[in-house]
């Protein structure tokens, strides 16, 4: 009986002192004994551990977190069997840290201990994403530390609120310090307006980093929004705007991995969506949704990982162009991934947008997912047509092949993809099932799912020129650097203010004095 | 007047004003009956350690520890101005006074050391101890340093011996309240540990006091004589 | 066999028998320096298993107990002994491959210290508690002016100017003390601070705060630390921030709490003051280390942000948040002093003092600078860390005593802390050039920064080796009834 | 007694005074040793008893002083003597660092 997690942080330190040739079969062994071990785990609380002046839950298996962590330990498969060659001894022991923290904080079944896996996360993507030999990484890692710490600091306070009110640690959905849970999830799952870290990061750091990262970060602030915040109408709406908002801004994106982050956050406020309607059906679509966009989006980081890897580095929609010739199977990856996160039938994505619009009866929500799924249509019609099928005006070079791993990881993502789509069932029933009232593959519903694809190809057509991808200015305004700017100001201010005059700090000393004196006095 | 001189013009105005307001507010009821321990002293110092000057008796038999504690306080003030003074320079190598100063500082000095070893042997009985006497055995390395100056060759030696000589006044004070324990009481204990106290107002009684002033006299005179010494260094 | 009197004396005792030793003895020097600091870590360990059992008191010279002085050890003064003795033997460590020039005086001036330290820590008479503290500042002044530079000159001068006026206040309410109540023993104090005078009252517990805080670097009476501490040699630094400035508020808070009980404290809004005072202390500490370019003068004023972590802690008055606070001051007493050790590391064997030449370290000295990087990550306050419980402890204890913008601003803080601390970090493990060599440290500079840094793991994974002998420790300090019993009742 | 108060105020606040006011290094050491002064005054202050003598008891006296707060002030004057010494040392190092003994020109160390 052991947390999924703590294997993998265990593993990580191994693989730090293991030797190179064994590492990879390790990691890979790690990986798939976890999964075992899962399914073998058997619902209810284990674990517990006193500390301090409570118990912490280091063990408490749900069909909601069985579910998550399934997924999860299977995109790691995946993501190793993909990064296999590229991977080095730190990348690995970092990356399972961090696997190992996010599928921890899945299965812990208390605040404290959630908080430090929380942190755990923070800590390890923060040095999976510094890069020594790129400087801007420096920035956006910097960037990223502070903001989820903000987030996190967020949640500790919430936490401290929580449990002084309340008295116990147990995992719950939160009634005291409600908003600050609501900060915590949503610099986590990059709600728009709390979003700034993520297209900076995932877009700089090497690709095959990215492509775990993508996974992980995001997916488990959708799981923490799912324990903590509970159904809230008012989220919903949030939800939906994140979700427009976020194909918006990623449409006019030009790097593939700017825009596929941009697409992240569009597809959270699905997931959102679902979470926060409050019927049962919305619920399992989310978390369905969940698993499906790590599924796909994971899928698709893997591709542009592998177009950059074959073409050293070239990820902008403006130089790309015909890469159908040369990286056949690619493409083949390339068409499965976008039609799956378009939605349309008999692809994982369009069962769980099913389940989402089944469980939602408010209409803006219904039309606010309808104007997203156009959005996320178009913008992977564009991905397609100007990265892989219009021919480039520079004809690019691709200078190696995707390595074996990539092409095998990639494969192993897809075909889970079709295997949704066509029998949503198995992953369903780990979630508890669903009822058979839905059934995916009616005529009406093969319609609702080809709609926002046909509509989608009608506007490349129609706005062609605009949608083009042409170089912009990429520096959009960023609230929290000003607000860095202020509070640097203000600490030279005060730095200002200690001159090194000797008779100056001792008259504070005497102003202290005298003030403290007078007051007590009085 | 600057704004920051009619500040803290302003602000030691008040600071006084709440000295004042504090001097004016004491408890004189509870004056005289608090103040036992004085009495305890008064009345019984002489008795405990056979000690009549009172002064030195609280000094070095009931707060022998404070003692210990200043003297360490000397010690680390000359350690600090030798440490920090260069070894390189020397100075005040030779001073033209006319005969007549020879003469008379040559004359004084056994005077001089008299007077030092009798202030910190008869502590217990007069005014004086281990601190005013070792201040004049100092001046006494001060006269001689001013007035034949410092032989170059020597003077490293001679301020290791006086560090040495220190550092063994200090090392001195510890042991004889060591002794103390050895006899199976605490440290620092005098009568309680049956030494030899011997009777009020003779010069050996009071048992470890003496010796305590004395290790304190040397101590005391060595740091000053080095803090002397590494002062007229580093002006030069 | 009495630990108490043997760790102030002892070594006292070394530190007056170096010069002779290192004249006619060279040959043993190190091991007799070594060794009486692993001893006096025995000793201190053997004192604090005694005091958990029941405190003890030892009165100098065989006194009775209002007569001549006393030494007192309970709980709370038996782990900050432990802490003391621990850095101190670890420092020694350090020092043999650190300190080049001056050996004897070196060591001489830190056994001092670590014996004045343990004075301060133990003593149970309000006189000798000032005459310990006036030691250890005098030390303090020389090991911060131990460089012989310029900068080492004025923060020496500026410590020592800020430093004897700080003492100043302190004697004056010394005297005002014993001129009220007759006695100058801690445990008489207890009876007989109800008869001090009200006016009077606030006088004292002013100057008490003024003249200790200006020690213990509150701000506004910090001025000199940011100066002093980097000024040092780093081993010192470490000393200095990690246990000294603790050592002074332990003596304030042992002084403030027996001249008033809690309820008096509340009653005159001073725990107010007390915890807003850490407020500003922190924020201030905070902003200021993120202005700063040289390392060691950023770990500075991080310390000086600790302070106020200590004094919200503190403030609350409440068992929790004492211990929380306390806590809280051996945790950083660890982490600062591995911050410093390392820092010393990369400034004398890598000539790297400005952050901005830190670049690379990471790749020269993977161990210390792994550790610096642990021990940066832990005063940030992330789990699962030391420091990150302590200030659990404080900013829960804060919440339940009311005090919600302290709590918050405790919180804040770690934030204010990540961004300066990231900046080192990202410095540390930039690469600019593609081969960095490593270079060969002595094993003697690494086991103390390593030791910090695992212990730093190990407390934050179990404190509750520690928590409820905290417990213990805070009753005595909350309830100063019980100590005084100590000495009258035994 | 009063007298000797206000006498001992007025030295202590003229001490802080000459350490706030005056440029010169060797002053505020000066200013400092004149607060020195007055607790030291104060601390004998505290002993005095109207006619009392002395606390050598070398005859039988009425009236004696309270000796403990002269051994206190012994210590205090020690302290502060081993204190002034490091200190103008001090700065008799900085005038050599620097150049000068002004202390709003003694500012190296800021920010």
């Amino acid at each position: 009986m052991i947390n999924p997690g703590i294997i993998y942080l265990i593993a990580s330190i191994i693989l730090y002192m293991s030797k190179e040739e064994w590492r990879k079969y390790f990691a890979l062994i790690t990986a798939v004994s976890t999964g075992i071990i899962l399914f073998a785990l058997p619902q209810g609380q284990y674990l517990q551990l006193p500390f301090l002046d409570f118990e912490m839950i280091l063990l408490e298996v749900t069909a909601v977190n069985r579910f998550i962590g399934f997924i999860f330990v299977f995109f790691s498969i995946a993501a190793v069997i993909y990064g296999i060659n590229l991977f080095s001894r730190k990348d690995y022991c970092l990356t399972y840290f961090y696997i190992g923290s996010s599928l921890a904080i899945i299965f812990v079944g208390d605040f404290f201990s959630f908080y430090i896996c929380w942190e755990l996360m923070t800590i390890s993507s923060y040095f999976l994403i510094f890069n020594n030999q790129k400087p801007v990484t420096r920035e956006t890692s910097y960037y990223y530390f502070v903001m989820h710490l903000v987030g996190a600091i967020s949640l500790l306070w919430g936490i401290l609120l929580h449990y002084s009110a309340v008295g116990t640690m147990a995992l719950t959905t939160v009634k005291v310090g409600l908003p600050f849970f609501i900060l915590a999830v949503a610099i986590k799952l990059a709600f728009i307006g709390f979003h700034t870290w993520l297209p900076k990061t995932y877009a700089e750091t090497p690709f095959y980093i990215s492509v775990i990262l993508s996974a992980y970060t995001t997916k488990v602030g959708v799981y923490s929004f799912y324990k903590l915040l509970g159904s809230r109408q008012y989220l919903a709406y949030a939800g939906i705007v994140t979700a427009v908002i976020g194909v918006l801004l990623a449409l006019s994106q030009t790097k593939v991995r700017k825009l596929l982050s941009y697409h992240i956050i569009s597809q959270i406020g699905y997931m959102i969506v679902g979470l926060s309607v409050g019927t049962a059906i919305g619920k399992k679509g989310g978390l369905l949704h969940l698993a499906n966009n790590i599924l796909y989006k994971g899928l698709l980081f893997m591709i542009i990982g592998a177009v950059i890897y074959s073409t050293k580095g070239e990820e902008d929609l403006i130089n790309l162009g015909s890469l159908f010739k040369k990286l056949p199977y690619t493409t083949v990856y390339v068409i499965i991934a976008a039609v799956s996160i378009a939605g349309i039938p008999f692809f994982n994505g369009h069962i769980s947008k099913l389940l989402l619009k089944k469980g939602t009866n408010d209409p803006i929500l219904v039309w606010g997912m309808y104007i997203a799924a156009i959005g996320t249509s178009l913008s992977f019609l564009k991905i397609l047509y100007f990265g892989f099928f219009k021919s480039a005006e520079q004809e690019i070079e691709t200078k190696q092949r995707p390595t074996k791993g990539m092409l095998v990881g990639m494969g192993l993502l897809a075909a889970a993809c079709l295997i949704i789509g066509l029998r949503p069932q198995l992953l369903l029933q780990i979630l508890g099932g669903v009822k058979k009232e839905v059934n995916y593959f009616s005529l009406h519903y093969l319609w609702v799912g080809l709609q926002p694809t046909l509509l989608a190809a009608i506007l490349l057509k129609l706005a062609y020129q605009w949608v083009k991808p042409q170089p912009h200015k990429s520096h959009p305004f960023d609230l929290y650097k000003l607000l860095g700017r202020g509070f640097n100001y203000f600490g030279s201010k005060l730095s200002q203010w200690h001159n090194g005059n000797l008779q100056r700090y001792i008259l504070w000393i005497l102003t202290a004095l005298v003030l403290l004196w007078g007051q007590a006095l009085i | 007047m600057t704004f920051k001189k009619v500040y803290s013009l302003g602000l030691i105005f008040l600071l006084g004003i709440l000295l004042v307001v504090t001097f004016m507010n004491f408890n004189q009821n509870n004056f005289n009956n608090n103040y036992d321990l004085s009495e305890y002293y008064i009345n019984q110092g002489v008795q405990d350690t056979k000690s009549i000057n009172l002064v030195t008796a609280i000094l070095f038999d009931y707060r022998g520890f404070d003692t210990l504690g200043e003297a360490t306080v000397i010690f680390i003030a000359a350690l600090i101005i030798s440490l920090l003074t260069k070894r390189s320079t020397s100075s005040l190598v030779y001073n033209n006074f006319s005969p007549l100063v020879y003469q008379n500082i040559s004359f004084i000095v056994p005077f001089l050391y008299i007077f030092g070893f009798y202030l910190i042997f008869y502590g217990h009985l007069s005014p004086g101890g281990g601190f005013a006497g070792g201040v004049v055995i100092a001046t006494i390395f001060v006269l001689l340093t001013i007035t034949f100056g410092v032989r170059r060759t020597r003077e490293e030696d001679v301020l290791r011996a006086k560090s040495l000589l220190e550092n063994l006044g200090m090392a001195g004070f510890v042991i004889i309240g060591l002794l103390g324990m050895v006899s199976g009481y605490n440290f620092l204990a005098n009568g309680q540990a049956g030494f030899y106290l011997g009777e009020a107002g003779k010069l050996i009684s009071a048992g470890t006091i003496p010796w305590l002033n004395l290790m304190t006299g040397i101590k005391v005179g060595a740091s000053l004589s080095i803090i002397f010494n590494c002062l007229v260094r580093e002006v030069e | 066999m009495n630990e108490m009197i043997w760790l102030i004396i002892g070594p006292l005792l070394i530190a007056f028998s170096l010069l002779a030793i290192n004249l006619y003895l060279k040959k043993i020097y190190n091991w007799i320096i070594i060794s009486s600091s692993i001893l006096t870590f025995i000793l201190s360990c053997s004192l604090f298993r005694k005091v958990l059992i029941k405190p003890l008191a030892y009165s100098l010279g065989s006194w009775e107990m209002t007569k001549g002085i006393n030494l007192v050890a309970d709980p709370l003064a038996g782990i900050l002994i432990v802490t003391v003795a621990l850095l101190n033997l670890l420092i020694i460590i350090y020092s043999l491959a650190y300190i080049e020039k001056n050996i004897s005086k070196y060591y001489t001036l830190l056994f001092v210290l670590t014996a004045a330290l343990n004075g301060m820590i133990l003593t149970g008479d309000l006189f000798n508690l000032f005459v310990c503290v006036e030691i250890v500042s005098i030390v303090s002044y020389a090991l911060v002016a131990f460089r012989r530079n310029h900068k080492a000159y004025e923060a020496s001068f500026k410590y020592i100017i800020i430093g004897t006026v700080g003492g100043f206040f302190v004697l004056l309410a010394i005297i005002l003390t014993y001129h009220q109540t007759g006695t100058l023993n801690l445990a008489q104090l207890v009876v007989r601070s109800s008869d001090i005078s009200k006016v009077v009252k606030s006088g004292i517990i002013s100057l008490f705060l003024i003249g200790f805080g200006s020690k213990f670097a509150l701000v506004p009476l910090h001025t000199w630390l940011p100066d002093a501490h980097p000024a040092a040699p780093a081993s010192i630094s470490a000393l200095l921030s990690g246990i000294v400035i603790k050592g002074y508020l332990y003596a304030w808070l042992r002084t403030l709490l027996i001249l008033s009980n809690p309820s008096e404290i509340i009653a005159s809004n001073l725990n107010l003051i007390l915890i807003y005072s850490g407020v500003i202390t922190l924020l201030v500490g905070h902003f200021l280390a993120y202005q700063q370019q040289s390392l060691k003068r950023l770990l500075a004023y991080s310390s000086i942000s600790q302070i106020g972590y200590i004094m919200i802690g503190i403030g609350t008055l409440t068992k929790q948040g004492m211990s929380g606070g306390i806590f809280h001051i051996i945790n950083h007493a660890l982490v600062k002093s591995a911050l410093f050790l390392a820092a010393g590391i990369f400034s004398e064997k890598i000539k790297a003092k400005k952050i901005k030449s830190l670049v690379g370290i990471g790749y020269k000295t993977p161990l210390v600078a792994l550790g610096f990087t642990i021990a940066a990550i832990t005063l940030i306050g992330l789990p699962p860390f030391n420091i990150f419980i302590s200030k659990w402890l404080i900013a829960l204890a804060a919440i339940k005593a009311g005090f919600i913008i302290p709590a918050g601003a405790i919180l804040l803080g770690s934030i204010l802390a990540l961004s300066y601390y990231l900046k080192v970090i990202k410095a540390i493990y930039t690469k600019k050039k593609e081969n960095y060599k490593i270079i060969n440290i002595n094993w003697r500079l690494k086991i103390p920064v390593i030791t910090l840094t695992s212990l730093c793991l190990i407390i934050g994974l179990a404190p509750n080796i520690l928590l409820p002998k905290l417990g213990q420790a805070v009753r005595y300090l909350l309830k100063s009834k019980e100590y005084y019993q100590i000495l009258f009742t035994g | 007694m009063l007298a000797v108060q206000i006498v001992i105020a007025i030295l202590f606040i003229l001490g802080i005074y000459t350490i706030l006011n005056r440029k010169n290094v060797i002053k505020i050491i000066m200013g400092i040793n004149i607060m020195e002064a007055s607790l030291i005054l104060f601390l004998i202050q505290l002993s005095y008893k109207d006619g009392g003598t002395a606390p050598i008891l070398d005859k039988e006296y009425e009236l004696i002083v309270d000796p403990l707060p002269q051994a206190l002030a012994l210590t205090a004057i020690v302290i502060g003597a081993s204190t002034t010494a490091v200190m103008l040392f001090l700065a008799i190092k900085l005038y050599k660092e620097y150049g000068t003994l002004d202390i709003s020109e003694i500012r190296r160390l800021r920010g």
